[in-house]
């Protein structure tokens, strides 16, 4: 509670991009320590105002928690976020490990909706479009905590879409689909950044990232090592680590 | 060194044991540990052998106890009395009674509130058979202005003091009283408000347990004239809250 | 007879009989303490869920008051109720002193830091797991509350039954404001009192039998429809 | 000045005495409670945790048993207690009535199904995430308590402080079995409740303030040695 | 509690299979029904008696109740589960979503020795494996539940080890693991099974079961539709569900 996404945003201003473009959102040198280790370091990117950024590195390389942050959901130690005013206020996150109400997964999409404020009369039919899209309609009166680990995923996904999000925070939101609903998932992502969101897609998977994205941002050790387009990242990659990891070694 | 006495409660509020108990432990050595509870509760308590000397202030009951052969001798300790206390404004003219008979038949016409024991303590006892001598039949106005509050005696005074009530008490737990409010004293004097304490110590052959000699001291102790001297001693704001009589 | 069976047997009587004064007793106990627990719950599940969910400055401090304030003397809770209503309080006026009404107010003092003590651990406890998602979808303040204290509910019935716990048994407040005036305030717990101190201790504990077992009913009828309605949401 | 300012002079004044019988009496009510509050714990935590999670037949009567034992009037628990330890009573040769030892059995038995019936709930809500991972793993019975004991004991806390609430304020029990006999069993809660019926309401109401300052100051203090705890445990 | 894995066992005589070998595990028409809806609808099946055993089906297909049911952490409704006499009492299985205790890392895989029965002086020798093998040497201190995602998974799957397990159980192991550390857990699984250990490892990617799989039990609906070797699989499934399942068709 308390703050709501955006809001502990610290006002700095951005300069411009290439083509004068302010970005749909910017990092700047954020920090977060706990116990002493620096989990974030000095974090620093300016995301596209368009289309679909992939976060990629590691396990532990920062990825998780700087969505977390970027959603004010944690306190950084410094460092600022920036987001474009056409994005701030409308921006839905989807866990890594998504969190459902003990409740059925038709309540849990109505208390979505309720939440993001949809006038209560729109609500029946917005319900139904959700519950379609997810693939859900078999599972809409099951307790969503009794779903399958896919299934559960699936939710969370649509009870973001619930919020029609101009961005849209994905930790790695295909982990446990089967390769169909793997599909149906990315149709969904590709269609929102069509009809002009941002999204931001934490994933591990090369495949993916080929797939649906238009750059690639590359964490390791809490810091932004590379960010290029995907058809450089994948062919021409810069950074030692970034080598290492599409090669497949082990970075410990 | 320890003996147990069940005690009524009125002897206990008053400060009358704080006082006593510590020459009666100079003198014999040994310590007086006193359990207050009503009058009903002493006896009973007195009865399951759970304590070697019993105070308390109701004569059918105690005698009783000594017929039974809970007690080995019921003996006269001292006596105050009782007294009708009520709201300053008097309403129903309780101060000019002749006798307590009329004071009492005063508050039941007047249907003034009256606070009652109802605990079966030796004042409740008491109570009742003050009423018994009017025409008055209280006990089915209960939950009217009659008030039985199945409280002690302290519980009771307070709860007269915060519905303006009248009430039976004994003088030596008014004396002590601090929670006096708006009453005072209206009616007093009637020789049928005497109110007279016994001790009885608890027989041994009942209870084996019983620390007689420890409970024979004590009784000796308060019917010597040390004791009985010690009993007239006390005084709260200057007024003397027991008379001792032992025979 | 042993005294306990004694007290049994005193109690199956005192059931046979429905002895209509047992009766009233039995009922004003039960308006009096559910009422109390209503307006414990009604104060106490929101306060423990702001106290689970929102940082504010000195909410430390509230907490540990709160928390202490579970072993609040009834005694003294009495005292101050009285000292309140009495014809010489402020709110003396009122005219409440020695009925029901008061008696609810002073259990709901003694049960609300019960409720809310109790519902702030269940909830902040639920919350370690609720926290980021339900802040990640912009919650508001009082849509956060209640979506916990929704979630919590079958948890938090515990607090409530703890509170009614002792609001069924205690005596020292009720006694002190209800003044245990027969056919007006006089409850289970006032009446198992007085037949102590009269020295009738069968009575006092067939009294205290008949309460538990009304108490053992109550938390039972509350498990069984808990239980029915948790099966029928989780099927 | 009105009773509550003079209760609250009364309070500073005996504080600032230092006067030794009330500092005899502190350390009774604190003895007493504490001791029960440590029984209650031993027995309650282990039963609690067993309850939510072994399953046998005859688990929900417990449950509800020890839910509804929550509310045990403390007046009958005295009552019961008195009778099994009365010179009559079966256990009366330990000649134990009167002491504060009996007074830590009462206190103990009223407290420790508030300890049990709250640490299931929440032993009960932590295994609904724990249950199948320690099954998978065939941990015995005793590991999978302690396990879960352990892994709660900062929401376990809150069970014990209610605990602790309960027995630092309870006064019918204590009455009965101690007999509140001065410089023996004269707890705070028993003063508070003579200095009731003698009257004397500022100093009951004083008195009634420092135990709730006693009772702040224990709360405060396990609070904060819990968060320091719980701090470094998750730096 | 009150089961131990295994314990729920109901003793039904699998016939030796092909060469007379008995089958490391197998389930007799097992059917588990919740709401009214069949979730396992008869499962059958006899999985050899060594090698890597990869189970795939959609979402929601009864993978994860399948698993459960074998430990005997779930009621079935009818049916039975037969463990060869050299797995039974040796079973781990990390579940799909991990739980981790409060606690740290290193105190999380020391409370699974203990639990394990690996007696007192041997652990710390154990432990230290384990903290090596997971890769966790620089997290061993951590709250465990502070961890990232794949983290987290990577603990419970050497807590798993800890068990020295005949029998293993993985629910998707590397679903939300780095290209890195998945060859790593590859490896170890590997590992396992060249030691004897028998495998059953529930995946939604094909490579990985290209990599690891002796054979693929497919299910769907809760029923086992097909068994097979891996190549026989991969490339001629028998089944319209399975071909349209590697298709990446949707079968909703
Ligand atoms: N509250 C915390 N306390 C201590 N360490 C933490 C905390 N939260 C995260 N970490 C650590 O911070 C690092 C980055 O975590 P994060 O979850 O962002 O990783 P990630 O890049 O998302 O990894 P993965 O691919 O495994 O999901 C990890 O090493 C993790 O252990
Ligand atoms: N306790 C339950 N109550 C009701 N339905 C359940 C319960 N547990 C599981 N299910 C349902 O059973 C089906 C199978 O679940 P399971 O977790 O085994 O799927 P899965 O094959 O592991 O899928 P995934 O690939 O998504 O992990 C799902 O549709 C799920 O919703
Ligand atoms: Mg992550
Ligand atoms: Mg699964």
């Amino acid at each position: 509670m308390a703050d709501r996404p955006g809001s502990s945003v610290i006002p700095f201003a951005p300069t411009p991009g290439a083509g004068g473009e302010l970005p749909a959102l910017a990092l700047q040198g954020l920090v977060i320590e706990r116990g002493g280790k620096r989990l974030l370091d000095g974090l620093t990117a300016r995301l596209p105002r368009s289309g679909i950024t992939a976060v990629m590195g590691p396990n532990g390389a920062g990825k998780s928690l700087a969505l977390r942050a970027i959603m004010g959901l944690i306190p950084v130690n410094s460092g600022a976020v920036w987001m474009h005013p056409s994005v701030a206020g409308a921006v839905a996150l989807v866990f890594q490990r998504p969190v459902l109400l003990r409740r059925s997964v038709r309540a849990n999409l109505a208390h979505a909706l309720k939440v993001f404020g949809v006038p209560r009369r729109e609500r029946p039919q917005r319900l139904t479009e959700l519950i379609r899209l997810g693939g859900l309609t078999n599972l809409a009166d099951r307790p969503a905590r009794a779903l399958s680990g896919g299934e559960q995923q699936r939710v969370a996904m649509v009870r973001a879409f619930a919020a029609q999000p101009r961005l849209l925070l994905l930790d790695e939101p295909t982990a446990s689909l089967d390769p169909q609903h793997t599909g149906a998932i990315e149709w969904l992502i590709r269609t929102a950044a069509e009809g002009g969101a941002k999204v931001i897609l934490v994933t591990h998977d090369n495949g993916q990232a080929h797939r649906l994205a238009d750059d690639v941002l590359f964490l390791h050790h809490g810091r932004a090592l590379e960010h290029t387009s995907r058809s450089r990242f994948f062919d021409r990659p810069v950074s030692a680590e970034a080598r290492a990891y599409l090669a497949g070694d082990l970075l410990l | 060194d320890s003996i147990i006495v069940q005690s009524t409660t009125s002897t206990q509020n008053s400060g009358l044991y704080d006082f006593i108990l510590p020459q009666f432990q100079a003198t014999t050595g040994i310590e007086a540990r006193v359990v207050a509870v009503g009058t009903g509760q002493a006896l009973t308590n007195a009865a399951n052998c759970d304590g070697d000397v019993v105070v308390v202030h109701a004569r059918p009951a105690e005698e009783e106890f000594v017929a039974n052969g809970y007690g080995t001798e019921r003996h006269d300790l001292m006596y105050n009395d009782f007294i009708i206390v009520g709201p300053s404004a008097d309403p129903a003219d309780v101060a000019s009674a002749p006798d307590v008979a009329t004071a009492l038949s005063r508050i039941a016409e007047a249907e003034a509130p009256f606070a009652s024991r109802a605990d079966n303590s030796g004042t409740h006892m008491r109570e009742m058979a003050l009423w018994e001598a009017t025409d008055a039949d209280p006990v089915a106005a209960s939950g009217t202005w009659y008030r039985e509050t199945g409280s002690g005696m302290g519980a009771t005074l307070n709860i007269a003091v915060g519905m303006d009530a009248y009430a039976l008490t004994d003088r030596g737990t008014w004396i002590s009283f601090e929670n006096k409010g708006d009453l005072e004293i209206l009616f007093q004097g009637d020789p049928a408000l005497n109110n007279q304490y016994g001790v009885i110590p608890v027989n041994p052959e009942h209870c084996p347990n019983v620390r007689a000699e420890g409970a024979q001291a004590f009784t000796d102790w308060l019917l010597s004239d040390d004791g009985q001297a010690a009993i007239a001693a006390y005084r709260v704001q200057g007024e003397q809250l027991f008379f001792p009589n032992a025979q | 007879m042993d005294p306990f069976s004694s007290a049994f047997v005193a109690a199956l009587e005192l059931i046979a009989s429905l002895d209509p004064n047992l009766l009233e007793v039995i009922g004003l106990s039960l308006r009096v303490s559910l009422t109390a627990l209503a307006l414990a719950c009604l104060i106490g599940l929101p306060l423990g869920a702001l106290l689970a969910v929102v940082r504010f400055p000195g909410r430390g401090a509230v907490v540990v008051l709160v928390s202490a304030l579970m072993g609040l003397p009834p005694v003294v809770v009495g005292l101050v109720v009285y000292v309140t209503f009495s014809a010489s309080g402020p709110l003396g006026p009122l005219q409440l002193l020695y009925t029901p009404t008061v008696m609810v107010v002073a259990q709901a003092i003694l049960v609300t830091p019960i409720v809310a003590a109790l519902a702030r651990q269940v909830i902040a406890d639920l919350n370690v797991e609720y926290d980021e998602t339900l802040r990640s979808m912009g919650t508001s303040g009082r849509m956060t509350i209640a979506t916990l204290v929704w979630d919590a509910r079958y948890s938090l019935l515990t607090a409530a039954l703890a509170g009614l716990g002792r609001a069924l048994a205690e005596v020292g407040a009720v006694m002190i404001v209800g003044g245990n005036i027969n056919h007006v305030t006089r409850m289970m717990t006032t009446a198992i009192a007085l037949e102590t101190s009269r020295g009738d201790l069968s009575m006092a504990m067939a009294l205290g039998i008949i309460l538990i077992a009304l108490t053992i009913a109550i938390n039972g009828a509350v498990m069984a429809v808990r239980n029915g309605m948790e099966r029928r949401a989780y099927g």
